[in-house]
């Protein structure tokens, strides 16, 4: 069953301003779908929208079947968890959480159980009696979805919970949330701009990007398969590599992609070549995740680019090395750092490039991605169903 | 009034060689101790004037009228507790004290009350034209008082208001209201959006969210509105001079009608003064408290 | 903790956050009561001010003309834009200053409570108490007594205040100059009056003509007041005035100098041949220091902004003291701990935090400063009231003196609103910032 | 069953009504029990006390109820609000007859019945009745009054310079100036508040050009730069002009501290020139004793005039006219009702039957005698008279001019066309 469904949403500010376009997304019941996208690309909008704190400029929101536009956020049965937590500052943590309770009108021993369980669910029992001046940012965060849980909502909306926490916090709670939704079958919508908690705890990710949807799936098959150039620029670390390379089609033999001043030959019994051949005589981007690229001798046969170290990034378990290789990058979603074309290789902590050294880097074909310069769309046959 | 500007960009030159004026180094350097000699200066300063009708209040109206107060420090035999022996007398001037809370106390909360509710609309619930319906609330903060008196002697006539407590106290209201709006609107409106809307999220109406929510975090705002509606209905003369009768008449009309024909009457006035300053006082001490805490703290990060 | 059933409520509510009709409950009580008796005389004022005084007959714009013909209005105008200028300033000025400093000291409480006072005190009576601060008999008003007392420390009053010879001498800016020369020989007779007989000092003896001396100037100067006394005769109850200085005057210059005895005599003893003048210097009667006329037209203004300043200073420092208790800490702590100075932490952080609250302050005192006038009326002396006028005084007398005009009242009330309609408008222009 | 409690309800009521009717002694009066008159009058402290012991008389002797509202300076702006409102109080004491002028014009007061008028015909003399009539009905009388030709003087300023009350303006100048000589200034001038001035201005006119030009100035049918305001003016500067004459500071000198001047324990002046109340002043702010230290003369005559008299008073006034308004204003305007005032003190009526011994000293008792004796010379004071925005306003008008004049009383012209430029647009309106 459907529990919430976005119908051809849109939504124009006063001045003019689009802040979500045409979007349509349904999320099953119990489902924990994320929103990935970054800042200002309107997933807090929608958000809003599903919890009745903002009216759809046009289309619907759809809750369990019932078209909810004109229904208030009170009576949609939805709760919210907000970025900066929005706790009553002059109510305790137990008043704060049984606040929803005190509205619904529930009643003296039912309000008590019920925040007992809430709060020892959150591992915040102690803490009942403080005001949230009183707590820690995760104490904090803890009440806030104690509040949001306490009523039983069907739909929980979180919006990017746990920024505002710090790093190690974050991770602890990203596995604490999961379960407890699982457990509470909960079904959740979930706003960040942090494509590893999308990875990590979605079970449907859908990424935004200037108010469109872009992509949806499952976080590996998003991936594995970005729909376009800015969705596989958005997930992943380090980031995606991404060149130009002109296309030029060998009949009979390959087509070769012109990377910089080098050439990789992309043999005809690839699918996607014949794909990619449609762009004799034009750019396209190559996308390259570390995963695809290996280290090589440099001037190695093969699908070999060799390229000058630039950069190295040592993690202790792994060294990250930039590789220019002469070519030019290609910008996504305006995060995509990497301005000349390098290519980001992974390799072991033991192997100690030098900067400036001449290196090969072996381009794993099967791995690579295409791109549509124009309009960002994936070139080739489709890798999964859309 | 927005307690705190919603976002402020704190660009401070970080240190190193910081261009620093001369203001800046003075200040720098005022030591606490500085501090204390100068604010100490000033409560004298400030305290002078009300030392001086102290005074004033405990001699005689010849004294008062032959020589200035601070010749008593020379004279104290000129000390006298009559004034106020005189007034505390005064069965008049009592009944006008209690007159003063049935006006004061009733035209305080109904502002408060009307008040906030309004604000709470005009801050919080979207409806079309509201900028415009704020802006001519606050607007009519500039009418000033005596234009008003025969439009309302003639409605009040008309409603047989004229000469009752419930008149004087409606007069008051409608008075005091643009200020309060005016102060209330700006705090709600800085109160931030994600409480309001958590609220909404759990389940509260309008209502609820008005008395359980914002009402609350409102406190230092609404005790300082208490605070001055409360004085300035307190020391009205003029409002109910003209719309209250002999038997409703407060304290400000019942001690000017002690005045005498001429002289400066300052004993009078001095003696009146400072009963009648006692209940402000005591409001105040009992409502600053609210706004020494920061009510907001921790509600957001 | 089962998870609900879904709760759409059945009733349709106006979409969130556009409920017009969720807005009326809360708007209604406080409309109703603006409408009765705020708006409804503003536009009876309005209308009121096309018809005359009797309210009878429809004049058109004439009591505009008239008022803005009356020679007052143009003092009261010009007066409130003194006011507007300077009082909301310091006054906003000095609350942010002071509750800043508070914050410093254990004492705030009893602080803000000295200040708050004069809040507390009505208008009527704080007139009163500054009509009184700047009286000008120093008997009775402090600033000057505390002026005087500091003068008289530094320049001791003369003996004589006032005193004036009685005929026959002429007041220069030295002093007085006789009118006929006189030389060696001669005998002076100077008759002085102007001086209360009792208030001669002790030692003085009574007064007799000095006999001629040869070679010698020998005159007499002495009190000529009695009771049934002859002017210019010295009457047996008359006294000479001891410790006068006197000076013999040749061409401009003085030749010589002397002083009266206690008999009230002096004696020129070696004057050369020639003519002289007898000149009795200024500082023998200068008048005592008295203070400034702090009530006179040239300073009525700023005396009666001073007493604002120091009845509204409570005012600013109450909500300025609540609205620092909101800034958050935090804010303040990093810019120290970016090594910025208190002031620069005062100019860059703590400013703007409280820029909104200053603002309501700044324009609550604005408007306050515009619909002034018992301070006014009861501090100006009736003869400076029409230097301190300013347009709300002139619209109360107008309306409400003796056979009022509510008519020309009405005009001025509706000026007056005009005026603050700037205010205004840089009112909406904030609420339009603040809802983008 | 029924009947009988009725007649006895009857029974007791009236029975009540014959007590309280019998207690007053008057048989004339009507019986008001259950009746309220509401007054509205400028007086408060003291004044209002012994006017409220005016009011229980008229309680005692009909059983109404008398609710009395201390207006103070307020008053014109306290009737025109419930004239507004449609509450006027019964009866109102108005102080400026341009004021009831306006009422009556507005139909606000009404005249008063023929019994009022004729207790007005028979108590006073006939030019009060002139004072309170407008379009020649009468609108009421002056219940309390004010003799504002008087001036008060030190005694022991006088002495020792062993001068006696003058008679005349030149003497008035020339005791003045054998004052001076004492280092004791002669006269003290309340210059803050405008309407000394005027009264000085008033007494020196009315003596100078007679109480014909006073009237028809007065209704501004001569202008102000007629000769005999000129006359007037240049007397005045006589003694204005003199600085020696006139104590320091006189602009900043309001008019309670223009009688410490003379009375307090710095005295700083001889003389000051005021009405009967400056009594008042002298009692509750001074240690002088009225009549023994403080004493007064009546205006000088200047050149030759016949003695007059400059008053103010308060008018009693009626906004209703049923039976216990009328009732209480015939009662005011009865002697009986003075009497009450007179005998506890500060008050002057122009009621010439109320006996000279009610006035408690020889001071008021003289004071009262030269009001009742000068008849129809009294004159009301003028600027009272004049529209309020001429003779009524601070800082405006003739108050201002006349200060001005004050400040430098050579300057006679230009004040003059002043004068006369204000009059013309106060009544021109």
């Amino acid at each position: 069953m459907t529990a919430v469904a976005l119908r051809d949403v849109s939504l124009v500010y006063p001045g003019g301003t689009v802040a979500v376009k045409d979007v349509s997304l349904s999320v099953a019941d119990g489902e924990f779908v994320v929103l990935l996208g970054p800042s200002g690309c309107g997933k807090s909008s929608i958000l809003r929208m599903v919890a009745g704190l903002q009216r759809p400029s046009s289309g619907h929101v759809v809750l369990g079947g019932v078209e909810a536009d004109d229904v208030p956020a009170r009576s949609r049965g939805v709760s919210m968890v907000f970025q900066d937590f929005a706790l009553y500052p002059h109510l305790t943590v137990a008043d704060n959480i049984g606040f929803p309770l005190d509205v619904g009108g529930c009643a003296r021993d039912e309000r008590a159980e019920r925040i007992a369980e809430v709060a020892s669910a959150f591992d915040i029992g102690d803490l009942l009696s403080r005001r949230p001046a009183e707590l820690s940012g995760g104490q904090r965060q803890r009440a806030a979805m104690a509040r949001a849980i306490v009523r039983g909502p069907r739909v929980l909306l979180m919006d990017e919970p746990l920024s505002n926490l710090d790093a190690v916090l974050r991770s602890g709670l990203r596995a604490e949330i999961v379960s407890l939704a699982r457990s509470l079958g909960l079904t959740v919508l979930y706003v960040t701009h942090d494509q590893i908690e999308a990875q990590t705890m979605a079970d449907r990710i859908a990424v935004l990007r200037d108010g469109v949807l872009e992509d949806e799936g499952q976080p590996d098959e998003v991936y594995r398969h970005p729909a376009t150039m800015h969705v596989a620029a958005f997930l992943g670390s380090p980031r995606m590599s991404l060149l130009k390379a002109y296309v030029q089609v060998v009949v009979d033999s390959h087509v070769a992609l012109h990377i910089g001043g080098q050439s990789v030959d992309l043999p005809w019994p690839d699918m996607r070549a014949r794909a990619v051949a449609h762009y004799d005589g034009e750019d396209i981007a190559v996308g390259a995740r570390t995963e695809a690229l290996r280290p090589a001798a440099a001037g190695a046969s093969g699908p070999v680019l060799t390229g000058q170290v630039r950069h190295l990034e040592h993690h202790g378990h792994e060294t990250l090395v930039s590789v220019d290789v002469g070519a030019s990058g290609v910008e996504a979603c305006g995060l995509h750092e990497l301005r000349t074309g390098e290519l980001v290789l992974r390799v072991r902590p033991d192997v100690r490039p030098v900067h400036g050294e001449h290196v090969g880097v072996h381009l794993c074909l099967e791995q690579l991605h295409f791109f549509d310069l124009a309009n960002g769309r994936r070139i080739g046959p489709r890798g999964r169903r859309r | 009034m927005t307690l705190v500007a919603e976002e402020v960009r704190i660009d401070v030159p970080v240190s190193g060689a910081p261009r620093r004026g001369v203001v800046s180094r003075v200040f720098g350097r005022l030591g606490n101790g500085f501090v204390q000699v100068l604010l100490a200066l000033v409560a004298v300063f400030w305290l002078v004037p009300v030392f001086g009708l102290l005074i004033a209040s405990l001699r005689d109206e010849s004294a008062n009228t032959a020589s200035g107060w601070w010749t008593v420090f020379t004279k104290p035999a000129e000390l006298t507790l009559a004034n106020y022996a005189e007034l505390v007398a005064n069965h008049a001037v009592w009944q006008s004290f209690l007159n003063t809370f049935y006006i004061a106390v009733p035209a305080t909360i109904l502002v408060v009350v009307m008040a906030s509710l309004a604000s709470y609309a005009l801050s919080w619930i979207e409806f079309p034209g509201r900028e415009t319906l704020t802006v001519v609330v606050v607007g009519l903060l500039v009418m000033p008082i005596q234009v008003a008196l025969i439009p309302v002697a003639k409605l009040f006539g008309a409603f047989g208001l004229f000469g009752t407590i419930t008149g004087v106290v409606l007069f008051h209201v409608a008075f005091g209201l643009p200020f309060a709006i005016f102060l209330l609107r700006n705090f709600f409106a800085g109160i931030p959006r994600d409480l309001i809307e958590a609220a909404r999220m759990d389940g509260a109406t309008e209502w609820v969210i008005f008395k359980r929510v914002v009402l609350p975090v409102a406190k230092p705002a609404i005790a300082s509105l208490t605070i001055f509606q409360f004085l300035w209905v307190w020391n009205d003369m003029l409002v109910a001079l003209v719309f209250a009768d002999q038997d409703s008449a407060p304290i400000t009309v019942a001690l000017r009608a002690q005045l005498r024909q001429f002289g400066t009457n300052i004993d009078l006035l001095a003696t009146g003064a400072f009963l009648s300053m006692i209940v402000p006082l005591a409001v105040f001490l009992l409502f600053q408290k609210y706004f020494v805490q920061g009510v907001l703290a921790g509600s957001t990060k | 903790m089962t998870p609900k059933k879904w709760g759409l409520s059945t009733s349709v509510d106006a979409a969130p956050g556009r409920s017009p009709r969720q807005a009326i409950p809360f708007l209604l009580p406080a409309l109703l009561v603006l409408a009765a008796l705020v708006l409804y005389p503003l536009v009876f004022s309005l209308i009121r001010s096309f018809f005359d005084a009797t309210g009878d007959e429809f004049v058109g714009v004439r009591n505009y003309v008239d008022t803005f013909t009356d020679p007052r209005t143009l003092t009261a105008f010009r007066n409130n834009v003194i006011w507007v200028v300077v009082a909301p300033a310091a006054v906003t000025g000095l609350g942010l200053i002071f509750a800043v400093l508070t914050e410093r000291i254990r004492w705030a409480t009893a602080f803000r409570l000295v200040l708050f006072m004069p809040m507390a005190i009505s208008l009527f009576a704080s007139g009163i108490i500054f009509r009184l601060v700047y009286e000008e008999a120093p008997n009775q008003g402090v600033v000057n007594a505390v002026l005087v007392g500091v003068h008289d420390m530094f320049s001791p009053s003369s003996q004589y205040p006032g005193a004036r010879p009685r005929e026959g001498y002429t007041a220069t800016e030295a002093g007085f100059a006789a009118n006929k020369p006189v030389r060696a020989g001669d005998t002076v007779m100077l008759p002085l009056i102007g001086f209360n007989p009792q208030q001669v000092p002790a030692q003085a003896l009574p007064a007799s003509t000095p006999q001629a001396g040869d070679g010698e100037l020998r005159g007499l100067v002495w009190l000529d007041v009695s009771a049934g006394g002859d002017a210019g005769k010295v009457d047996v109850i008359e006294r000479g005035l001891p410790g006068i200085a006197v000076e013999a005057v040749r061409d401009g210059q003085v030749v010589a100098r002397t002083t009266t005895g206690d008999d009230g005599r002096f004696t020129f003893p070696d004057l050369a041949v020639g003519e002289v003048t007898v000149r009795l210097p200024r500082s023998n009667f200068e008048l005592p220091f008295r203070g400034q006329t702090w009530l006179g037209p040239g300073l009525i203004t700023p005396v009666i902004i001073s007493s604002w300043i120091w009845i509204m200073t409570g005012f600013a420092i109450t909500f300025i003291a609540a609205g620092l208790s909101a800034i958050p800490r935090d804010a303040l702590e990093a810019a120290r701990v970016d090594g910025a100075t208190e002031w620069q932490v005062f100019r860059r952080v703590t400013i703007p935090l409280l820029s909104p609250v200053l603002l309501v302050v700044f324009v609550t005192l604005v408007i306050n400063v515009l619909k002034i006038f018992e301070l006014v009326f009861v501090i100006a002396p009736g003869s400076v009231q029409s230097e301190a006028n300013v347009l709300a005084l002139q619209m109360w007398q107008v309306s409400f003196g003796t056979g009022g005009d509510q008519g020309a009242g009405s005009a001025l009330a509706v000026i007056l609103f005009l005026l603050v309609a700037p205010a205004m408008l840089f009112n909406i222009r904030r609420f339009r910032r603040e809802r983008s | 069953m029924r009947k009988q409690w009725i007649a006895l309800l009857a029974l007791a009521t009236s029975g009540l009504a014959a007590c309280t009717g019998g207690a007053g002694g008057t048989s004339a009066t009507e019986n008001l029990t259950g009746q309220t008159v509401e007054v509205v009058g400028p007086w408060t402290g003291d004044e209002q006390k012994n006017f409220e012991k005016v009011l229980q008389e008229f309680k005692t002797r009909t059983g109404a109820e008398v609710k009395y509202t201390p207006a103070g300076d307020e008053l014109p702006t306290v009737l025109q609000t419930r004239i507004s409102g449609g509450t006027p109080p019964n009866v109102a004491l108005i102080a400026q007859p341009g004021l009831v002028a306006q009422f009556a014009k507005a139909g606000a007061v009404k005249p008063v019945n023929a019994d009022v008028e004729k207790a007005v015909t028979d108590h006073n003399a006939a030019v009060w009745k002139q004072f309170a009539s407008v379009d020649g009905k009468l609108y009421g009388f002056t219940f309390k009054t004010a003799n504002k030709s008087a001036f008060w003087y030190s005694e022991k300023a006088f002495q020792q310079v062993g001068a006696t009350p003058p008679a005349t303006w030149d003497d008035l100048i020339k005791t003045s100036k054998a004052i001076s000589e004492t280092g004791l200034a002669a006269v003290s001038v309340g210059g803050a508040d405008g309407w000394t001035l005027t009264d000085w201005f008033e007494n020196v006119y009315l003596r100078t050009a007679g109480p014909e030009n006073y009237d028809k100035l007065a209704k501004h049918e001569i202008p102000w730069t007629d000769p005999t305001v000129r006359k007037a003016l240049e007397e005045l500067a006589k003694l204005w002009g003199d600085p020696t004459l006139i104590a320091g500071g006189a602009l900043q000198t309001e008019f309670p501290k223009s009688v410490i001047n003379v009375f307090g324990e710095q005295s700083s002046a001889a003389m000051v020139f005021e009405a009967d109340f400056v009594a008042s002043v002298i009692t509750t702010n001074t240690k002088a004793k009225v009549g023994q230290d403080a004493k007064f003369f009546p205006f000088p005559s200047v050149a030759g005039s016949k003695d007059a008299v400059v008053a103010g008073g308060d008018m009693a006034v009626q906004f209703k006219d049923d039976k216990a308004t009328t009732e209480l204003m015939k009662f005011l305007a009865s002697p009986d009702s003075g009497k009450i005032w007179a005998e506890l003190g500060g008050f002057l009526s122009p009621n010439k039957d109320i006996p000279e011994s009610s006035y408690p000293d020889d001071v008021t008792q003289d004071l009262a005698k030269r009001i009742v004796d000068a008849g129809d010379n009294v004159r009301f004071d003028m600027s009272d008279l004049a529209p309020a925005a001429f003779g009524g306003t601070k800082g405006a008008g003739e108050w201002k001019d006349l200060q001005d004049f004050l400040a430098d009383p050579k300057n006679v012209d230009p004040i003059m066309q002043r004068l006369e430029a204000n009059a013309a647009k106060a009544y021109g309106k």
